[in-house]
């Protein structure tokens, strides 16, 4: 959920609002945000499954570094949504292993 | 390909402090920082620090944080943002990402100020969604505007959960406890205090042994622990969360020094992999520097003066500072950080849990260290935990030899008392009478100040607090007292409110309370049962 | 480098009731798999790392390296710092190869 | 338990040909010892892409290439009981330009004639084995029978095996230098004291020489640089080894899924850092943009580490596979020159050979002798 009031920062500086798809679903978010907050402010846990035990993930140290939150944006994989600003159109896909499901499901029938 | 006199890496507290110290003496330096912005992690802190004034004490860090970009900018110091140094590479050649193009950079000396990262605790179930660090919280509550969760537990009561723990509160979440494998809180009693007092349960040699879940975390399983911290068969307990947060400590990010074929060692004191450093800073290879948490895990503070100290040996040496500028400015870094690496929680005594007394003699409290907050008899131990009997007065409970003295500076009459060793309990001089102004109340980092009038008259009193959440009560809201554990204990009405831009957004609320109860409210929640 | 002498270990492998967890996040590495290498033989964190790519993933190591050193230092019965450290390499975030390629040694900006 | 000082042969150097022998001699009771001066395969042997190819070797040492290839690698894995991750995929050497055509042609003839299976084939059939090319690609050599393996892996299996078949190996012990006893060779002079055994093996890399040294026998060998970028995971694209004519780059994809391609900024020969296993900042780039040449869809895939490493090159890029006859006792195994990975299993053969039998009998090493770059006299 938002902070709509916070009682030391107030309101929070946002861009503009902006449309992506998250696997097709339409969106809104902010622009300049992380993609992973417009996320998280949807509701939405899980960034990925892992490749070997096929296991969720979501964000987890939200600075970049351990890249567990990667999905695939703009058809590119292993993206770290913590720290890639959020843009107008956006294609966000969950990963599945290295890939898109499609693809996966293909690759793994 | 450019060159630099002083290339910094990171524009956290260390790095920026370094770059204005060096373009102040007049050299030729750069910042790069991965980031969108600047500050590092201080943008994350929204609370008060301590220190005092020369450390910005009662300041809170995001504006720390502006404060050192604005002196930055006014200087002209070149920060690079959205600059990812790369690699360091041999005659202290760096390369930078930014944008979609690597550019090569060289320096006389490069100062590495990639500050920590969050050490983390596996568990059954931590890659579960919603397990996460409280850095994480922190970029999510503070920077993004989003909460991380609603029901969220908090696993280590060092500074860093505690803190956090008091931010996800601000943010609107709700705090099922706060949990750690140690017997003793971990972090300053005032953290945990400020904490407690809202009615968080603090769960003392407790460890998570499972977050539950598939998708998502849906619970967490927490156990005591025995005296090798190994669960205890039969004392598991089920608490209903949709978040675990991590914080259990920091790792200095050395993986840059280390790639500089820096000589590194594994120092627990200093947290894990540090670059072996002279006593300026200089690391194994020559001219390579490194400052900050990087160097070894303190308080934001210390990273600042520790930049800046760093520094000023890059500027003798490149022959910008003379051997007695040196000495003049590097003495008095070195007396700040003094300052800062005293008291029971200096880097020296860090891992130690056997003091007994404070440094003035008096016991330590048992119930703040086992469960967050002290029992009015330990309190009437210390100096400033003071019964009047006319008027209002300050009521200190801070009762740990921590680095702080911002109340001394505040009382316009000198009611406080800290004195020149900043560690020292503070006490009170009952010979200057308080005016009830209310300032030490809001300047107190760790919160720890109350006024309190005994003779309000007809059998009440009134207690003055600090609050920093929303929505701030008003004068004439009926609700409820709660004591030090958050615990209703007697109807409160609110009869003054006090705001001031000085005071940066803690309001001092004064409730009017049963004076049999003035020594054991301490906070406040709108409604309840009232009689 | 400390001087250690390596000899195969007599008593049988034990399973313990948590060797399932996860440790190495990235490359899904179990603290069993961890503990089974050390009893296979591994005795620095390199060691392991090659053995089984734990802390060779998109994160490299930085999550995990400090948990595999302390699991190692436990069933070894010996300090973590004598266990070698990972070699911090370039480049310090994943970078693609275009971008690498691309490679300007002069810059251009102002 | 008293430290163990003696065996009946001590190895010099945990690399890929320490551990490998010490398993080979192990499994036939023989007590060995193996001196370390770092981490076990911490040279060459982990730092390598894994080419386990014959193509493009010198026909004085495809014997054990082709031996390897044929009778160890494909049952490597179940004789460890470790994944070594071997891919029989084939190697592709890519070409651009009508040079590049004439080098590979060269190169195909001269296998051929040694009885190698190679071929030219051209652009279009290249991208056909392998459809993630460029079509700048014109031609190429083919050769099926190549393949590579995970080097991490292989040589921690060695060790691994060895260990478990009762090998003590000794790390963190730097040899200094080797001494006869009553004309053989017999102790082992380290920083930590002497060690002492009947046969000795020297396979410690670039460091061989120095050691060899000490009992006044030399070969003209000298540290090479080399460097190798690792790519995040990919889906799985292609089994094939890979080079260039041109010698941009070279390498595969791994088991795992990540690019293992190292390369060359041509400035290798003379990193002024000795010691280091820093990368240069000029190498990536380069290999990089050798990359998008012959694979411009692999542009976006992001680049998680780069690795540098020293390997022994010997002046006819050569090993040195022999018992030293001039100090008996010694064997030597070094010198591979940047490509003994894919021999490895067969070279421990010829090794263990020389110790116990006094010579190679399985397979051809005879060009390979340590006393080769003599002067008549």
């Amino acid at each position: 959920m938002r902070i709509i009031q916070h009682p030391i920062l107030g309101e929070y500086e946002k861009g503009e609002k902006v449309h992506f798809t998250l696997d097709g679903e339409d969106m809104t978010g902010f622009e300049g945000e992380a993609i992973a907050a417009a996320l998280k402010a949807a509701g939405i846990m899980i960034h990925r499954y892992t490749v070997k035990e096929h296991k969720p993930r979501g964000l987890f140290c939200a600075i970049g570094r351990c890249t567990d939150c990667v999905m695939i944006v703009n058809g590119q994989s292993n993206v770290r949504t913590c720290i890639t600003p959020l843009e107008e159109g956006m294609i966000v896909q969950t990963q599945y292993g290295v890939e898109a499901q499609e693809v996966w499901e293909a690759n793994n029938k | 390909m450019r060159r630099h006199e002083l290339i910094v890496i990171g524009a956290g507290p260390a790095g920026l402090s370094a770059a204005i110290e060096a373009k102040k003496a007049g050299m030729d330096v750069v910042v790069f920082d991965e980031n969108e912005r600047p500050g590092g992690q201080l943008f994350k802190q929204i609370h008060k620090f301590f220190g005092s004034r020369e450390h910005h004490a009662k300041v809170r860090g995001f504006r720390i944080g502006q404060e050192l970009l604005q002196e930055a900018e006014s200087l002209g110091v070149d920060v690079k943002l959205n600059s990812v140094v790369m690699g360091i590479y041999e005659n202290k050649e760096v390369t930078v990402k930014k944008d979609n193009a690597v550019n090569h950079y060289k320096a006389d000396a490069i100062i590495i100020a990639t500050g920590a990262a969050e050490n983390m605790l596996p568990f059954k179930g931590w890659d579960i969604p919603g397990v996460i660090g409280a850095g994480a919280a922190q970029t999510m509550m503070n920077i993004q505007g989003v909460q991380p969760g609603s029901k969220v537990l908090m696993v280590g009561s060092g500074n860093v959960g505690l803190v956090v723990s008091f931010q996800l509160l601000q943010a609107g979440c709700e705090i099922v406890g706060i949990i750690d494998a140690a017997p003793r809180v971990g972090g300053y009693g005032v953290h945990a205090a400020k904490v407690a007092r809202t009615g968080v349960p603090f769960y003392l040699s407790h460890t998570i042994v499972e977050a539950k879940g598939t998708d998502c975390v849906t619970g967490a399983v927490i156990a005591q622990v025995d005296d090798r911290f190994q669960p205890i068969p039969g004392t598991e307990k089920e608490l209903s969360v949709d978040t675990i947060c991590v914080a259990v400590g920091l790792t200095p990010m050395a993986q840059l020094a280390s790639n500089a074929t820096c000589d590194i060692a594994l120092l627990p004191q200093k947290g894990g992999h540090v670059a072996l450093l002279s006593k300026c800073g200089e690391t194994s290879v020559e001219g390579i520097y490194c400052a900050g948490d990087v160097a070894g895990i303190e308080e934001a503070s210390s990273a600042m003066i520790q930049g800046r100290s760093v520094a000023t040996y890059v500027c003798l040496k490149a022959g910008y500072l003379s051997e007695e500028e040196f000495q003049e400015k590097y003495d008095r870094y070195q007396a700040a950080l003094g300052q800062l690496r005293q008291g029971m929680f200096s880097p020296e005594n860090k891992g130690r849990n056997d003091f007994t007394v404070t440094d003035e003699g008096y016991p330590v409290s048992s119930n703040l260290l086992a469960h967050g907050y002290m029992t009015e008899d330990e309190l009437d131990n210390f100096p400033a935990y003071t019964y009047k009997k006319a008027g209002v007065h300050p009521v200190i409970e801070c009762t740990q030899n921590i680095p702080c003295n911002p109340c001394q500076d505040s009382c316009k009459v000198g009611c406080i008392k800290v004195g020149e060793n900043i560690t020292m309990l503070p006490a009170i001089d009952e010979e200057k009478k308080c005016v009830g102004c209310g300032m030490c109340v809001a300047s107190c980092s760790g919160q720890a100040i109350f006024l309190v009038d005994e003779t309000y008259g007809e059998g009440y009193a009134t207690v003055a607090f600090p609050y920093e959440f929303i929505p701030v009560p008003q004068v004439g809201d009926q609700g409820t007292a709660l004591d030090r554990q958050g615990k209703p204990v007697c109807a409160a009405d609110i009869v003054e409110v006090k705001k001031s831009s000085v005071m940066d957004k803690t309001v001092v609320v004064t409730m009017k309370v049963p004076l049999a109860f003035v020594n054991s409210a301490r906070f406040y929640k709108a409604g309840g049962q009232r009689g | 480098m400390i001087k250690v002498i390596r000899v195969a270990k007599i008593e049988p492998f034990i399973e313990k009731e948590d060797d399932g967890m996860i440790i190495c996040r990235c490359e899904e590495i179990t603290k069993g798999e961890i503990r089974r290498a050390v009893y296979e033989g591994m005795r620095t964190i390199n060691e392991v790392k090659r053995y089984l790519r734990a802390g060779m993933g998109l994160c490299q190591g930085q999550t995990c390296q400090r948990l595999v050193q302390n699991i190692m230092a436990q069933e070894l019965k010996t300090k973590p710092s004598e266990l070698g450290m990972i070699q911090g390499r370039a480049p310090a975030r994943p970078v693609e190869i275009d971008i690498f390629s691309n490679n300007i040694t002069d810059v251009k900006e102002g | 338990m008293v430290e163990k000082r003696t065996a009946d042969v001590i190895i010099i150097g945990g690399g890929i040909m320490g551990c490998a022998t010490a398993y080979r001699l192990a499994k036939q009771g023989v007590d060995v010892l193996v001196l370390e001066k770092k981490e076990i395969g911490n040279g060459g042997s982990c730092r390598n892409a894994g080419g386990v190819r014959q193509s493009a070797r010198d026909p004085k040492e495809l014997p054990l290439a082709m031996y390897a290839v044929a009778n160890i690698w494909p049952q490597l894995s179940d004789e460890l009981g470790v994944d070594v991750e071997y891919h029989q995929g084939g190697n592709l050497r890519l070409g651009l330009t009508e040079k590049d055509q004439q080098v590979l042609t060269t190169y195909v003839k001269k296998s051929t004639d040694v009885g190698l299976d190679v071929k030219m084939i051209s652009g279009d059939e290249a991208r056909e084995l392998c459809p993630y090319m460029s079509k700048a690609v014109v031609g190429a050599s083919w050769c099926p029978t190549d393949g590579h393996a995970n080097p991490l892996t292989t040589t921690l299996g060695f060790y691994r095996k060895a260990l478990e078949l009762g090998v003590t190996f000794v790390t963190g012990v730097t040899v200094l230098k080797l001494q006869k006893v009553r004309g053989m060779v017999r102790k082992v002079v380290t920083d930590d004291g002497i060690y002492e055994a009947e046969n000795v093996l020297l396979c410690a890399g670039y460091e061989s020489r120095r050691i060899a040294n000490t009992v006044g026998i030399d070969a003209p060998i000298e540290k090479q640089f080399n460097e190798v970028l690792v790519t995040e995971a990919q889906p799985k694209m292609f089994d094939i080894m890979i080079g260039v004519a041109g010698g941009e780059f070279y390498g595969h994809q791994s088991e795992h899924g990540s690019f293992v391609l190292g390369g060359n900024s041509g400035l290798q020969a003379f990193t002024s850092h000795n010691d280091n296993f820093v990368t240069n900042s000029l190498t990536t780039p380069c290999i990089s943009r050798g990359i998008i040449k012959y694979f411009p869809m692999l542009k976006d895939v992001k680049i998680v580490r780069t690795w540098s490493g020293f390997y022994d090159q010997c002046i006819d890029v050569l090993p040195l596979i022999d018992n030293v006859k001039e100090v008996p006792g010694l064997t030597v195994g070094f010198g591979f020159s940047g490509h003994g990975f894919g021999i490895a299993p067969a070279v421990s053969i010829a090794l263990s050979e020389l110790i116990l039998k006094g010579k190679s009998t399985t397979i051809d090493i005879s060009q390979l002798t340590y006393d080769r770059f003599k002067t008549k006299s």
